[in-house]
């Protein structure tokens, strides 16, 4: 487990004392604003949080969450970083210190509805122009039982 | 049909999507056109269909001659919702569709889940379950390996290693079917423990594969790819993925140790039986093709040792723990991964509380081992992009999701 | 063939000869090599040295042009589906498809999906449905079969046809 | 007979002795390299699988007529009778046996060596044709293998050519009659024509695109190459004359090294009277060995075969003429 006050301390220095860190069920959480997240993980990259392991959004039903789960493979050690976010927000690229965020960056603001900030290619990655709605919100249905009959 | 008249062609190359300056690592995208001896750039579309893809991997290169100048994967055709569709199933339901996430090997991505499960609710793994677990794992390890070994041997023409491997991967998935009841999507693997025991005839099949496969067949793939002159001067210093690289493009699995570093779930984060067993952890130094493909088939050679060890060490007792018919895991968050053949497989599992979780992310390894190729085939040749597709080991069920 | 507007499209002589060239057919299915998703890995074990379907002249091509038979071995999404339909107007006549696996004829465990389309008949004309998620070799084999089967029994109402008669 | 009527019936020869070889190595082919991959092949279409091939070609022959929109259709029809018309006028001075030659020519290795370097052209047009990009990277490939392969087979064949004193396929094969001591008098046993031979295989596997060398058809990296448009019958010619090819090409490495229809230690008059039996087996003997390279053989990369081909194989065949020669000088 992370030092959960160094890495506070760390944030204070890097001027995101807004940001609260804890520890949860998960592991070590920094909840940080939408705005602040590059930094953060800026910040937590320079603290040796060198991989950033995954992204991806959810969906609470009042709004979205973006978590970042980054790692130190040096320290063998795990924290994660969410952002809330509104619906149809922008979500700004942590690509330049992160380059493993292209993909999921991509997905997440696809299947979420969100558009992307300061991103190299900023396309669609998984479906077409024929999908309209973004999957991966709860307002978006799947079919239901009677549609994918194929005797009527 | 009229339905689906509205599909469009995807858009292939993002006008202008040229690398902001002064950036440390990531996409050096050349803009396409026409370079200094004004010979014209030739833009093909490798897949959806294509013999050495993988799968329905498409990959845009823009070829000078026969040299690559920008590539870059466009993934999607087999996007088909797994996380979406959890969110509407039970927990009990779910393992149907993770199988068909890492279709080569399933019983990865349904342990990662029941790890995941069993941290959110406390429930204690009998030890035999642990076992079965770690048994059933190598198991699929070494047969998703042949495969990929079988592949690779392929996209670099040589075709008999690929036949050889679909010999002995029958063999292991008639041991499978042995234990799970399927060849394929075995669902084995619950939260709380495993759906059967192993049983006798299935130990002594897999005893039998072993002696076979250890005594003949390896050695033999050994004579026919790694003692191969042209092979190993098709893969040698292609592909080089550096240790900055593969860090920073959040690489895992073979492709990670191949660059150097020795991470390895299964010894950092011990999950199952792997905390009492004993192994190695092969690595390469250089990163390039012949390092991940020499990692890969040291590890066909551990997952072997490993599956006897474990069927010699079986603990007797349970093999299923007291699980409540309906899962209700506790409002929170837990993630779980497991070494997968292709890397480090997570799930991460948020609750609301009731039957179905609010939301269910699969972190796919290949998803991010591929993403390195748009920054590392630049300079090579066609021939070598079907080699660094192959030596990277992708499953588009796992990537597309 | 040149043949049917030589002799008429009913006389015996073309009918016979249509039955000859469909017994040539349906002992040289190559199938194009197209895995999609989980199915594509059994239809490689077809392949393989335990399955062999070489032996009945079923054999893999990598292009479309020389391919007889398309075997959609996965789940088909809206991405999929122009690509799908290509490759299908690429193939020469006459041709088959095979729906190999639950997905490719309904939509399988993925239908609830919006960006999945729901059975691959709804963008080719399927010959043979395939159950089985995924199908074991043997069950694309006993596929192979019937559509040989079809293609004999297509040949023999052709023949009727050409008696002006109809067997029932 | 008339000459006329002479010149039919042996152009008629030539094209049943190139169909039948065509429909027998297909099936040879599948046999073999289902054998060498652990499986059976073909084997219930007809006895023993016999009739496979007779039904693929039936079923090539009523496939759909068909080139792309985009081609170039003059040139996308002409392409596959490029490339089947010069495999088939090889086989005219391929000496069978003494009297079994269709044309006894005197400088017969010259013109077979000038028949199967058509071929490429016919692959670069069908590359071109096609306007589909995997087939142009075949063809062009093709091209640039041909340019660097040509020369030294041309030349690894000059040595035995020296040793003989004639370009006659029949004199070159009656010169390898009897025996040195125990070991038969052909040019493979020969110290120069050994090393001919290593060179003679390397640049006729790349000639004949046949693996490790198959650029242009390459399937794991471009589809199926050049060929990848062409389907039905016009396929069926592509893949008649790559069979047809590799007949040629054997026989041309059995004429010059491994003694033609000639037997050592039988009598001449026994072996006369089973020549062509025995030239056509050693020939398929010779396929068979570049069907097992095949089976077993990863793909080397364009740039590794054009360096191999420049940089090695010609400089080696240019020196072993020049050793030919100074030994022919000094022993005489």
């Amino acid at each position: 487990m992370p030092d959960v006050a160094k890495i506070a301390a760390d944030l204070e220095r890097a001027g995101l004392g807004a940001v609260q860190v804890a520890e949860e069920g998960l592991g070590v959480v920094c909840r940080a604003d939408t705005s602040d997240a590059p930094r953060v993980l800026e910040a937590l990259k320079a603290d040796g949080f060198e991989m950033l392991l995954d992204l991806f959004g959810a969906d609470t039903g009042e709004g979205l969450v973006v978590t970042y789960h980054m790692r130190s493979i040096s320290l063998d050690e795990d924290v994660y970083v969410t952002a809330d976010l509104a619906y149809g927000g922008t979500l700004a690229s942590v690509w330049t210190s992160y380059p493993s965020a292209l993909y999921p960056e991509r997905e997440t603001a696809e299947l979420f509805g969100l558009s992307l900030e300061g991103h190299p290619n900023p396309k669609r990655l998984l479906t077409t122009d024929a999908v309209e709605e973004p999957l991966l919100l709860k307002s978006t249905a799947v079919r239901t039982h009677e549609e994918v009959r194929r005797d009527g | 049909m009229a339905e689906h008249d509205d599909v469009r062609e995807p858009v292939l190359i993002a006008e202008g999507a040229s690398a902001p300056a002064g950036l440390p690592k990531g996409l050096r995208r050349v803009p396409r056109g026409v370079d200094e001896f004004a010979t014209e750039h030739l833009i093909v579309n490798m897949g959806p269909q294509h013999p050495s893809t993988h799968g329905v991997l498409h990959v845009l290169l823009e070829l000078d001659g026969e040299e690559v100048v920008a590539a870059e994967a466009s993934l999607g055709y087999l996007h088909r919702g797994l996380e979406k569709l959890s969110e509407h199933r039970r927990y009990h339901q779910i393992g149907t569709l993770l199988d068909r996430a890492d279709y080569l090997s399933g019983v990865h991505t349904e342990l990662a889940f029941a790890r995941a499960l069993e941290s959110m609710m406390e429930i204690e793994v009998p030890a035999r379950a642990r076992w079965l677990r770690s048994l059933l794992c190598e198991i699929t390890r070494l047969s998703s390996h042949l495969v990929w070994m079988g592949t690779f041997g392929m996209d670099i023409g040589a075709m008999a290693p690929f036949l050889y491997i679909l010999r002995d991967r029958d063999a292991v998935l008639d041991v499978l079917e042995e234990i799970t009841g399927a060849r394929m999507m075995f669902n084995y693997v619950r939260p709380g423990g495993v759906l059967y025991d192993i049983t006798p005839k299935a130990e002594q099949m897999m005893l039998e594969f072993l002696d076979r496969f250890e005594s003949t067949y390896l050695p033999e793939y050994h004579d026919l790819l790694t003692g191969n002159e042209i092979f190993r001067a098709r893969v040698r210093d292609i592909g080089v993925i550096d240790r900055d690289t593969a860090v920073a493009f959040g690489l895992t699995g073979a492709c990670l140790r191949g660059s150097g570093v020795a991470w390895d779930v299964r010894k950092e984060r011990p999950y199952a039986a792997y905390g009492e067993l004993d192994f190695d952890i092969p690595s390469g130094s250089k990163g390039d093709c012949w390092d991940r493909y020499m990692v890969r088939m040291e590890e066909i050679r551990v997952a072997g040792g490993l599956a006897r060890d474990l069927l010699d060490g079986m603990p007797e007792g349970p093999y299923m723990a007291k699980v409540p018919k309906v899962l209700r895991p506790p409002e929170g968050e837990a993630y779980a991964s497991v070494e997968s053949p292709r890397g480090e497989l997570g799930v991460h599992v948020v609750s609301d509380g009731s039957d179905k979780p609010t939301r269910m992310r699969l972190r796919p390894p290949s998803y991010f081992n591929l993403a390195v190729i748009d920054e590392i085939l630049p300079g090579h040749m066609i021939a070598d992009v079907v080699a660094v597709i192959g030596s990277i080991d992708i499953v588009l069920g796992e990537i597309d999701r | 063939m040149a043949l049917d507007r030589l002799t008429g499209e009913n006389s015996v002589v073309f009918t016979r000869s249509e039955q000859l060239l469909d017994l040539a057919r349906r002992h040289s299915l190559w199938y194009l090599m197209f895995g999609i998703a989980c199915c594509a890995i059994e239809m490689m074990h077809a392949g393989g040295p335990k399955y062999d379907f070489d032996r009945f002249g079923i054999f893999h091509r990598g292009s479309p042009r020389q391919s007889d038979v398309m075997i959609v071995a996965g789940t088909v999404n809206k991405k999929m589906a122009v690509s799908l339909k290509t490759l299908y107007e690429q193939m020469p006549e006459p041709k088959w498809v095979l729906a190999m696996g639950a997905c490719a004829c309904t939509g399988g465990p993925f239908r609830d999906y919006p960006n999945v389309i729901l059975g691959v008949d709804e963008i080719v004309p399927v010959d043979v449905y395939i159950p089985g998620c995924p199908p074991r070799p043997e069950a694309l084999q006993n596929g192979f079969l019937e559509l040989q089967k079809a293609i004999k029994r297509r040949a023999e109402e052709r023949v009727d046809a050409g008696r002006g008669e109809d067997r029932g | 007979m008339s000459p006329w009527l002479d010149g039919a019936l042996r152009v008629l020869a030539a094209l049943a002795l190139m169909l039948t070889n065509g429909v027998i190595l297909i099936l040879m082919l599948r046999k073999v390299l289902a054998r060498f991959h652990a499986r059976i092949g073909p084997n219930r279409v007809g006895p023993k699988g016999l009739l496979q091939t007779v039904a693929d070609v039936g079923k090539l022959l009523t496939k759909e007529d068909f080139a792309p929109r985009a081609a170039d259709k003059w040139l996308f029809t002409l392409a596959p009778l490029v490339v089947f018309v010069p495999a088939f006028a090889a086989y005219a001075a391929l000496p069978f046996s003494e009297t079994w030659v269709i044309a006894d020519l005197e400088t017969g290795v010259l013109y077979t060596f000038a028949a199967l370097s058509m071929v490429p052209i016919g692959i670069l047009i069908a590359g071109w044709a096609s306007s589909n990009k995997w087939s142009l990277l075949g063809g062009m490939r093709a091209a640039a293998q041909q340019i660097a392969y040509e020369v030294p087979l041309l030349l690894s064949a000059i040595p035995v050519i020296m040793l003989a004193g004639t370009m006659d396929m029949g004199v070159i094969s009656e010169a390898q009659q009897g025996a040195w001591a125990v070991i038969p008098r052909w040019y493979i046993f020969h110290p120069i024509g050994f090393g001919a031979f290593l060179l003679f295989l390397v640049a006729a596997l790349a000639e004949l695109n046949q693996t490790p060398f198959d650029m242009s058809e390459a399937e794991s990296e471009l589809v199926a190459g050049f060929a990848t448009e062409y389907s039905g019958m016009r396929f069926g010619f592509l893949f008649l004359a790559e069979f047809s090819n590799s007949f040629i090409v054997s026989a041309l490495a059995v004429v010059l090294f491994f003694g033609g229809w000639t037997l050592p230690f039988l009598p001449v008059e026994w072996v006369a009277a089973v020549a062509p039996v025995v030239f056509v087996l050693k020939v398929y003997f010779g396929i068979f060995v570049l069907m097992w390279i095949r089976g077993t053989q990863p793909r080397i990369r364009i740039d590794q075969l054009l360096s191999l081909g420049w940089k090695a194989l010609i400089p080696v065949s240019l020196g072993g003429i020049l050793f030919t020669g100074i030994l022919l000088k000094v022993v005489g």
